[in-house]
């Protein structure tokens, strides 16, 4: 089969009325019905030669054109029941109503060619779309932690909270907060150049109850970036100093 | 920090355009300031040398490409992008977005043809959403544009839509 | 367009560090002009004004946000305003993330208090989730932290966390 179709996909009868509008070179205003009915008639026999599937719609329309022509050739008075069966899509009764139409599609037409012209321009432009890795974008994140890794943080407290566990306990005050403790940190931490020993922020009087909220409160410390917690080599002590300080410091020593 | 470097962070990581009032709240600044900041961030960018723009999409700001460096940026991502909508999409898109809110029937009736099958592909790709029920008999639905259409076709809002001499 | 803007889109959305080498054959400049490039663009984003930074990781360059931002792109992630947990779910929290799976029995008798209400807001919040049931009289629940935990604290993954054998 020849695919050198000179028929487009066409999105409805009107694009189709208005290819062979535009290809007679004729005034929109200035259309016989009785010539675009036959062209269109035409064009319909094309598409079948090529095997095109064609919409309900087209025939419909070629209905109505008929019907137009018709009527022109019938005295006023006649009523023309040109009945089609389909929706009210498109009913259309004069020659005037149908360039009506033809207008008011065509400037959904041109609309649409904007639109085209908008989706290629937004085409040429990316943006990042990484989700949840976003998060992830920040490479100091290891070293915040680093130097010291979870584990070892975990670790270092689990080994804290046994033996204090094995102390006799005490009725720990009840209205010690995170927020207090994390003030507290950072505050004992405030003027310490080389850091502070991790154990040192857990006093030998503190209970469990205490114990835990400082470990919070240490780890949101970190979360938020306020502090960074080192291991001075593999089995050294934690180390607990302010971020700012630490930035400071020869990060890569640490690595 | 000041407000600008963390708003061009935000305007970084963001996947949805962020409209000012939400940057305020962000940045725990005033939104005049966030605005003023913008309006720098955005002139900044713009300078010949730089890859990257501050785009206004659907209310809101974000960091993208340039349109010059889509070519580089494509080798990069081979592939992507290739999606482009139908005529038929675009012809219906065209008139729900100039005559919202829009009922099914008369959409067909300017088209010519039936839009069942468009209107869902639309919906789908959540271009278009029911945007209410019609006052008329039946009560059909009515149909409007959403934030993912003026993304998708870099605008704005609906004020920026390609303004055309109306029909007749 | 001149090759540093190139770099700056290509850094902005590639997934992955980008080598040098990678770069050159994308823009089809020579390697060593990519390298000059890369250290101006480095040079530029290192200003105090400026929210995000050229990172070399991994043998590759990428653009990332400053650290100082971090706080602020959080706020954005966790698409919650203000949120803190409670004393109580923090120190609920602690116990299940070093003790894990911990029942709620054994919670109760370190914090002392009731926790029936916290181990549902840590569960709604999906801080928490049960692990499975203790090979105990009545098979009581094991509970265990998430990777939503993780998140929170700014930690990597689960697998992070060690396997911390039972106490005593």
């Amino acid at each position: 089969m020849d695919l050198q179709v000179n028929l487009p996909v066409f999105s409805g009868p009107f694009a189709l009325l208005f290819h062979l509008i535009e290809k007679a070179e004729v005034d929109i205003y200035e259309i016989s019905i009785a010539e675009i009915t036959s062209q269109y008639l035409q064009a319909l026999k094309e598409m079948q030669e090529l095997n095109l599937e064609i919409a309900a719609e087209f025939l419909v329309m070629a209905a109505t054109l008929l019907k137009l022509k018709s009527k022109k050739l019938l005295p006023e008075t006649v009523e023309v029941t040109a009945e089609t069966g389909e929706e009210e899509i498109l009913v259309i009764d004069s020659r005037e109503e149908l360039v009506q139409r033809l207008l008011e599609y065509r400037y959904f037409r041109d609309v649409a060619a904007e639109l085209r012209r908008c989706e290629a321009a937004q085409k040429r432009v990316y943006i990042r779309s990484l989700g949840g890795k976003a998060l992830l974008v920040n490479p100091d994140e290891e070293i915040t932690l680093a130097g010291v890794t979870l584990p070892a943080l975990l670790e270092a407290f689990q080994r804290l909270l046994a033996e204090r566990e094995r102390q006799p306990q005490e009725i720990a005050p009840d209205d010690l907060s995170v927020q207090d403790k994390m003030q507290a940190i950072l505050k004992a931490v405030r003027g310490k150049k080389d850091g502070m020993d991790f154990r040192e922020l857990f006093p030998p009087q503190a209970g469990i109850s205490e114990i835990i909220t400082t470990f919070i409160a240490l780890l949101e410390l970190i979360r938020l970036r306020k502090i960074v917690v080192w291991q001075s080599g593999p089995f050294g002590r934690l180390l607990v100093m302010r971020k700012s300080r630490a930035e400071r410091g020869s990060r890569s020593a640490w690595k | 920090m000041e407000i600008k470097p963390l708003l061009e962070a935000l305007l970084f990581v963001t996947e949805e355009p962020l409209p000012p009032a939400k940057l305020a709240e962000l940045t725990g600044a005033e939104k005049k300031a966030v605005r003023l900041a913008l309006k720098q961030l955005q002139k900044e960018y713009a300078a010949a040398d730089r890859g990257l723009q501050v785009v206004e999409l659907a209310g809101g700001f974000q960091l993208a490409t340039k349109p010059e460096a889509a070519a580089v940026v494509e080798k990069l991502y081979t592939g992507e992008k290739s999606f482009t909508l139908s005529q038929a999409a675009l012809e219906t898109l065209a008139i729900i977005a100039y005559r919202q809110p829009v009922t099914r029937v008369e959409i067909e009736s300017i088209r010519g043809v039936k839009v069942d099958s468009v209107l869902e592909t639309l919906q789908k790709r959540r271009f278009i959403r029911v945007a209410g029920r019609k006052d008329a008999p039946g009560r059909p639905v009515l149909y409007g544009t959403t934030k993912e259409f003026l993304k998708y076709f870099g605008l704005k809002d609906l004020s920026e839509l390609p303004q055309l001499a109306s029909p007749k």
